[in-house]
């Protein structure tokens, strides 16, 4: 199945193809075929996985040779796909949880008129993010990274005639851009060194480091780091994600949650040996995933609308994967991606069954008490909050204990006092979703209906995802997958530092219950009144947590009227000056030329004046000659 | 098959010309198939040249030479190489395209599709001459279709746009003529014969001085063609009032008579002063590429926007040319092709509707997506294409011209790259506004594309694609000539003479 | 014959002096055409004075191809004044200035 | 005094005079029979110059049927209600004198230097014109003047065609629907503006 890899590509593509020109006639069954792309395509992954795994462990790098792509001058970018223990997981978790969402997406999306359009993209997405994530060429694996955030951009505005939906969607692809521009003059920088965009060639065969000069190393993994920031949503090219929440749920879900926010930490993890080389990159990695996860951490406890607050929640998790892959825990990093793929999907698509159930109702402050029209919701909602706030046995616990652990180990200090930080918080705002949408008083109108069967099949696999996949990958430094990816990402190294490793688990539990214990302190029902005032009482934390400490609206000046001021001055220096300098030369020459007509007078016998008095002129001239 | 190849090509869209001009009492629907199957036609032939086309060789090929006048010297001397063929097919591919968007056209009929052939015409000599009084005649001859085109079928201020067009683009040609002359004269002089043949001039040794002075004759002349920044202020009013079918042709293909002409004239012909000058125009380029982009940004005309942003593409294409690198430059010969189809097709589109809406207004627009859906998913194919999507013919040349140039200059190749920014900026943000959005009352009941128009859409994006993932058969044909034409370039020294250019093929023999 | 040709001749450039000034000072077209007549006739009388001179007779000749030119030339103008006056009403040569620059 | 002297000083201010009425006269029809009487004076000149055949021909051409075509389009046109005085172009007047007044000096240098005004024709006219001087002249028209006479004869049948075309009255540049549509409008106006002519062409030379 390896060989066939590339129909996992092609499969989707092409459904999307069928779905985008002729979705229209399909109506409801462009759903079902989309998902049966998607289901192929997860087959044919799960065929390569197994086929892998039957390979010896130093013989799982498979590269699939497809087809050449450009070559000009001394560059060539070929269109080969690579099959390895971590491409291959990132595909496991784009076709698994893809499938399921696309599955779920079919009821999400029945009172939809253009369901073609949509699962057109959707399978689009999926194709480009496989692309990513098994491209063996960096040039490859920068198709599907600006491929993704082309469906993100058709998705987040999906439905266009909302203004902040195109505006999000616009602002989504403007954004990535900045950091997509800085891939590629890593690109170019490690075209200058290596003279090739291969991963082989690149990241250097198995166990030996690419030789490169430490400085060069640095330049280029901040220039990859510069993409990997823009694309998952991490400080400071953050802004967009809360946005990008216009769009329907199941691409939330999807896109901005289990796979295509995670490329960035795809990326950090592939090129860790550049990070590793240049020690300096590597800690700005941890330093910006550990900033992200606390101000995103923090971010959440100010939002009302549950989508965006899930948004944070999901900026929080990556800034932990960052921070996992930017202490040298790439397996870690990769471990936490997959149990959050299943609980941040879960979470986005259970709110989605409280927007669809009450119309497009998100508002926390306008829910309440749920858990009476929408039992199965919000128990599902239960695991999923659970898992991510991590407790034992969910898979949450497995991964963030483990990076936790491993820092303190490996004595960074200030590392593991900030995560356990980061921790309680994430603990104390998913439970503050949790107790604010579905216990205690209704406050909303009507009767909220409970998702249909369709709709609540694929979050029972998520859930029961996120409820076991921890205890059965065990996703631990030494557990089944860490083992498996080993040959690309290393091993870890664990360190005998501080305490061990039973009171760090205590502790860390202790935090994650204190956590929930603040939220039931200040949202149980009895509290609703405080919270919903907080606001008008405390209206300058609560506009900071709300607008994320204004970084959003400092950026929106910047661009809005700075930006935009300038660019209006430089037009209208295009207008006035230089096209001022062409038609001002028009104007002389023609006013020059009204000089000319006083001999082109039109009266003839002015000309017949000026004929005679050249021949006048001649005679004189002949008679003096004679 | 041997025929020639190059001549038919130049003929074949005059095929139809006898027809237009001689039947007076001609139906316009008759005319506008006329036209068609002669552009048809002409891009029939074209296949013929390229399937004739020897990949792998870097000279001239398919050489036609014949005397035409011989007491100036003028001969009538046609090749194709590398850097032409495939605006040579961009040519013939765009011209049916653009004829057949041109369907409404209802005014004049006959004369408008008489002068598509004559205009496809005499852009195609452009392309092919090797002898340079003949390359500067049909240079200047399409001017006079253009001017027509624009001044008779374009909308309110047509003819100032059309005036200044004129006016501007024969202003650099004034310096080109100057320089050919010169050129002339002194081959007269150093080999007893004066000539206008390319190959030959070639041979001339030029002092450094008169090297660079003509440099600077030839590349004013190209460069308001280009347009390069500030040259372009007639590019926006040209593209503006000119017809859905005139800006698709300027855009498509005219403008890139100025890059070619410095790729095949300048870069040949005074390689040391190339050099010389190389780091001024490069910083040019990229101040047309970043100034091009942030003006386009503020255009309330949807025609303007996209017409500055082809300042900011073609500033690319000439940082590609004078980065000297072997890849910038097949990117930036691969990004005239580019440029052409996706720009081209942005204005097709846009022209689609124009005819529709008759506003050019952003803000008059709005909501669109949901009236046409169609129309809007073409304009956004074309959209991306032009903000340079990886899979999409754009990326590939944008990617080599950047990557090439970062090799040379990094800095500048840093700053260029903020085009990239920039140009996802203003794109989306007029998308934005033209297209998505409540939808408007008003545009309620517009038309989605006829078959008719997805038919003449649905080419260009097969073409975009199958640039964007397969460039390798272009770029295998254009490689040997690049790679030629850098390598002798980079070899050059500032300051120092330079050996007479020796072309590997023997091609440039061949012929009577 | 004893009249020196030198008057013949400054007779014939009187009449071309006086022709010219009517040419130039006429406004009407007819008039300033009238002028022109009398400028020929001066030269007419000049050439036949030098056949004259010289015992040629080509001077009689060309005098008299002249005089034929200078018919067709007298129907063809007259035309366009009839012309020109129908299009415009005038035959004052002062306002037909479409051509000024 | 020889008769030929007299006749020339009474015919020669006879012609100034006439050529200096016609120019001054302000009724049209009086300039050309003034121009009339100066054809018969030239005529008379072409006689004292031994040349009788174009003395015919003045008389019968010019003065016959060349002012006749003048005066009937003189009447056709009515312009003989006189020509306006005033000189609206700035020196026209002064400079015209001036430079009439240059060409006869000029002329009467060039024949002091080149004829002398004392020169008189020299005798044996007579020989050049064998059988007398119209069939002298048919003589040497019809043997080394063949051809250009015959191509004057395609001159006058163009010119003749010529006249016919312009003097039409409907002319091709201006359709009925034109005059129909521009009915009332100042001709003149329109003459100097043809339709679809853009102001911007005009370019600001007013």
């Amino acid at each position: 199945m390896i060989d066939l890899i590339g129909l996992a590509i092609a499969i989707p593509l092409v459904a999307a193809g069928v779905n985008m020109l002729v979705g229209a006639r399909l109506g409801r069954y462009a759903g079902w075929l989309a998902t049966g792309a998607m289901a192929a395509s997860f087959a044919i992954a799960l065929g390569a996985l197994l086929d892998l795994l039957s390979l010896p462990a130093g013989d799982r790098t498979q590269v699939v040779t497809v087809a050449e792509w450009i070559r000009a001058g001394a560059a060539t970018v070929t269109l080969d796909l690579r099959v390895d223990p971590l491409s291959i997981t990132m595909a496991m978790v784009v076709t698994g949880v893809g499938s399921l969402i696309h599955l779920y997406a079919i009821g999400y999306m029945e009172h939809d008129p253009r369901p073609g359009r949509f699962f057109g993209y959707m399978n689009l997405f999926c194709a480009f993010m496989l692309a990513l994530v098994l491209a063996n060429d960096f040039v490859l694996l920068y198709l599907g990274w600006e491929g993704v955030g082309l469906c993100s951009y058709l998705l987040i505005g999906f439905w266009s005639d909302r203004p902040e939906a195109a505006s999000a969607a616009k602002k989504a692809f403007i954004t990535t851009r900045v950091g997509d521009v800085m891939l590629l003059l890593g690109l170019f920088a490690i075209w200058i060194h290596f003279g090739s965009f291969d991963f082989d060639t690149v990241l250097g065969a198995e166990g030996s480091l690419p030789e490169i000069a430490t400085g060069t190393a640095t330049a280029i993994s901040l220039l990859m780091l510069g993409g990997a920031v823009g694309k998952s949503a991490q400080l400071p090219l953050h802004v967009w994600l809360p946005d990008a929440m216009a769009g329907p749920t199941p691409v939330s879900a999807l896109i901005h949650a289990a796979t295509m926010v995670t490329a960035g930490v795809y990326l950090v993890v592939r090129t860790h040996v550049l990070f590793e080389i240049s020690e300096i990159a590597l800690t700005v990695v941890a330093v910006i995933g550990l900033a992200g996860a606390l101000y995103a951490g923090f971010a959440s406890l100010g939002q009302y609308d549950m989508k965006r607050a899930l948004a944070y929640s999901t900026m929080s998790q990556l800034g932990f994967m960052f921070l996992a892959a930017g202490l040298g825990f790439s397996a870690v990093a990769i471990s936490l991606l997959v149990a959050h793929a299943f609980y941040k999907a879960l979470l986005f698509l259970t709110s989605g069954n409280v927007m669809h159930g009450l119309h497009d109702e998100i508002d926390v402050r306008r829910l309440g008490g749920l858990v009476r029209d929408m039992p199965w919701t919000a128990a599902l909602f239960a695991v999923g909050a659970l898992a991510l706030s991590g407790l034992p046995p969910f898979s949450g616990y497995f991964t963030k204990d483990a990076i936790l652990e491993l820092a303190s180990h490996d004595g960074e200090v200030w590392a593991y006092v900030l995560g356990s930080l980061g921790a309680l918080v994430s603990a104390w705002y998913i439970a503050r979703l949790f107790f604010t949408a579905f216990i205690g008083d209704r406050r909303y109108e009507g009767r909220a209906h409970e998702a249909s069967t369709l709709m609540r099949a694929p979050l029972v696999v998520l859930a029961i995802g996120a409820l076991f996949a921890g205890m059965w990958l065990a996703l631990t430094p030494d557990g089944r997958l860490a083992t498996f990816l080993e040959p690309v990402v290393g091993t870890v190294a664990e360190g005998h530092a501080g305490p061990s490793a039973q009171v760090l688990v205590a502790i860390s539990v202790v935090l994650t219950l204190l956590g929930i214990a603040i939220a039931w302190r200040l949202y149980r029902p009895a509290a609703a009144e405080r919270w919903i005032s907080f606001p008008e009482r405390e209206p300058g934390l609560a506009g900071a947590l709300g607008h994320a400490f204004y970084i959003d609206d400092l950026y929106a000046w910047i661009v809005g009227t700075v930006g935009l001021r300038g660019a209006a001055a430089l037009e209208g220096f295009d207008r006035i000056v230089v096209d001022g300098a062409v038609n001002g030369v028009g104007r002389l020459a023609v006013r020059l030329s009204g000089l000319a007509p006083i001999w082109q007078s039109g009266k003839v016998r002015r000309y017949a004046l000026s004929f005679l008095a050249g021949g006048v002129a001649l005679l004189v001239f002949a008679v003096v000659r004679v | 098959m041997d025929a020639p190849w190059l001549t038919l090509v130049i003929v074949s869209p005059l095929a139809g010309l006898p027809v237009l001009l001689l039947w007076r009492s001609i139906s316009d629907e008759a005319a506008r198939w006329v036209g068609l199957a002669a552009a048809l036609a002409a891009f029939a032939v074209s296949i013929g040249m390229l399937a004739n086309f020897q990949t792998g060789e870097a000279g001239f090929q398919l050489v036609s030479k014949h005397p035409w006048v011989e007491s100036v010297g003028l001969t009538w001397f046609l090749g194709v190489d590398g850097f032409s063929v495939w605006l040579v097919m961009v040519t013939t591919f765009m011209f049916p395209i653009a004829i057949a968007a041109s369907w409404k056209v209802d005014h004049q009929v006959r004369r408008y599709m008489a002068m598509a052939l004559f205009l496809e015409t005499v852009i195609l000599g452009a392309f092919l001459s090797l002898d340079l009084l003949l390359f500067f005649l049909f240079f200047e001859a399409l001017l006079f279709p253009m001017y027509y085109i624009i001044g008779v079928w374009g909308s309110k201020r047509r003819i100032y746009a059309a005036t200044k067009f004129l006016l501007y683009t024969m202003f650099g040609s004034a310096f080109l003529l100057v320089g050919i002359l010169w050129l002339y004269i002194e081959s007269g002089n150093q080999l007893g014969k004066a000539t206008f043949d390319l190959t030959v001039l070639e041979q001339v040794r030029l002092s450094t001085e008169a090297g660079r002075w003509l440099f600077l004759a030839f590349f004013v002349g190209f460069a308001v063609k280009v347009p390069v920044w500030p040259l372009h202020t007639w590019l926006p009013d040209a593209h503006t009032e000119a017809p859905t079918k005139g800006s698709v042709v300027l855009a498509a293909i005219l403008l890139k008579t100025g890059p070619y002409g410095m790729l095949r004239f300048n870069l040949d012909l005074f390689p040391e002063a190339s050099r010389y000058f190389a780091d001024a125009i490069m910083v040019l380029a990229v101040v047309g590429i970043i100034y091009g982009a942030i003006v386009a940004m503020m255009q309330r005309d949807i025609k303007r926007l996209i017409a500055y942003s082809s300042v900011s593409h073609m500033g690319l294409i000439v940082l590609g040319i004078f980065a000297f690198s072997a890849e910038s430059m097949d990117g930036a010969v691969l990004q005239m092709v580019n440029h052409g189809l996706s720009t081209g097709m942005l204005f097709l589109v846009f022209g689609m509707l124009y005819e529709r809406t008759h506003t050019r207004e952003i803000s008059d627009l709005g909501g669109i997506v949901q009236i046409t859906p169609w129309l809007a998913g073409a304009y956004v194919v074309a959209m991306f294409s032009s903000i340079g999507l990886p899979g999409l013919n754009n990326f590939v040349g944008e990617f080599l011209v950047l990557l090439g140039t970062f090799s040379v200059d990094r800095v500048l190749a840093s700053i260029a790259i903020l085009g990239v920014i920039l140009s996802a900026i203003y794109m989306l943000w007029s998308y934005q506004r033209t297209f998505q959005g409540p939808a408007k009352e008003r545009w309620g009941t517009l038309r989605d594309l006829s078959w008719r128009e997805g038919a003449i859409v649905a080419p260009i994006v097969v073409a975009m694609l199958w640039i964007g993932l397969q460039p390798g058969p272009m770029l295998e044909r254009l490689r040997p000539t690049s790679e030629l034409v850098s390598e002798r370039i980079r070899t050059v020294q500032v300051g120092e003479a330079v050996e007479p250019l020796a072309r590997t093929s023997g091609a440039g023999e061949e012929g009577p | 014959m004893r009249t020196p040709i030198a008057y013949f001749l400054l007779l014939s450039a009187i009449l071309f002096a006086l022709g010219s000034a009517s040419v130039l000072l006429r406004r009407n077209a007819l008039r300033i055409f009238m002028g022109v007549e009398l400028q020929l006739n001066a030269v007419n009388l000049t050439l036949v004075a030098f056949s004259r001179m010289h015992l040629e007779l080509d001077g009689q000749i060309l005098a008299f191809f002249s005089m034929v030119v200078a018919a067709a030339e007298v129907v063809v103008g007259l035309a366009i004044i009839v012309a020109v006056f129908r299009r415009t009403g005038t035959a004052d040569v002062d306002r037909a200035d479409v051509l000024r620059g | 005094m020889p008769l030929d002297n007299v006749v020339f000083w009474v015919f020669a201010p006879l012609s100034i005079a006439t050529a200096i009425g016609m120019m001054v006269v302000r009724n049209a029809v009086h300039a050309a029979l003034f121009l009339v009487v100066n054809f018969f004076t030239i005529a008379v000149m072409y006689l004292l110059l031994d040349a009788p055949f174009l003395f015919a021909v003045q008389i019968v051409v010019y003065a016959g049927a060349i002012m006749v075509l003048f005066l009937f389009v003189i009447m056709l046109l009515g312009v003989d209600r006189g020509d306006p005085l005033g000189e609206r172009l700035f020196g026209q007047r002064t400079t015209a004198v001036i430079l009439a007044v240059a060409i006869v000096a000029e002329v009467a240098t060039a024949i002091r230097a080149g004829v002398g005004f004392a020169t008189t024709a020299p005798e044996g006219f007579e020989a050049a014109n064998p059988g007398g001087n119209p069939s002298a002249l048919a003589d040497v028209l019809f043997r080394d003047y063949f051809f250009p006479f015959e191509v004057t004869s395609i001159l006058l049948i163009v010119a003749a065609v010529a006249a016919m075309v312009l003097a039409l009255r409907r002319s091709r540049s201006v359709t009925q629907r034109e005059i129909e549509e521009h009915e009332g409008d100042d001709l003149e106006a329109y003459a100097m503006a043809p339709p679809g002519a853009p102001e911007s062409m005009r370019g600001g030379t007013r």
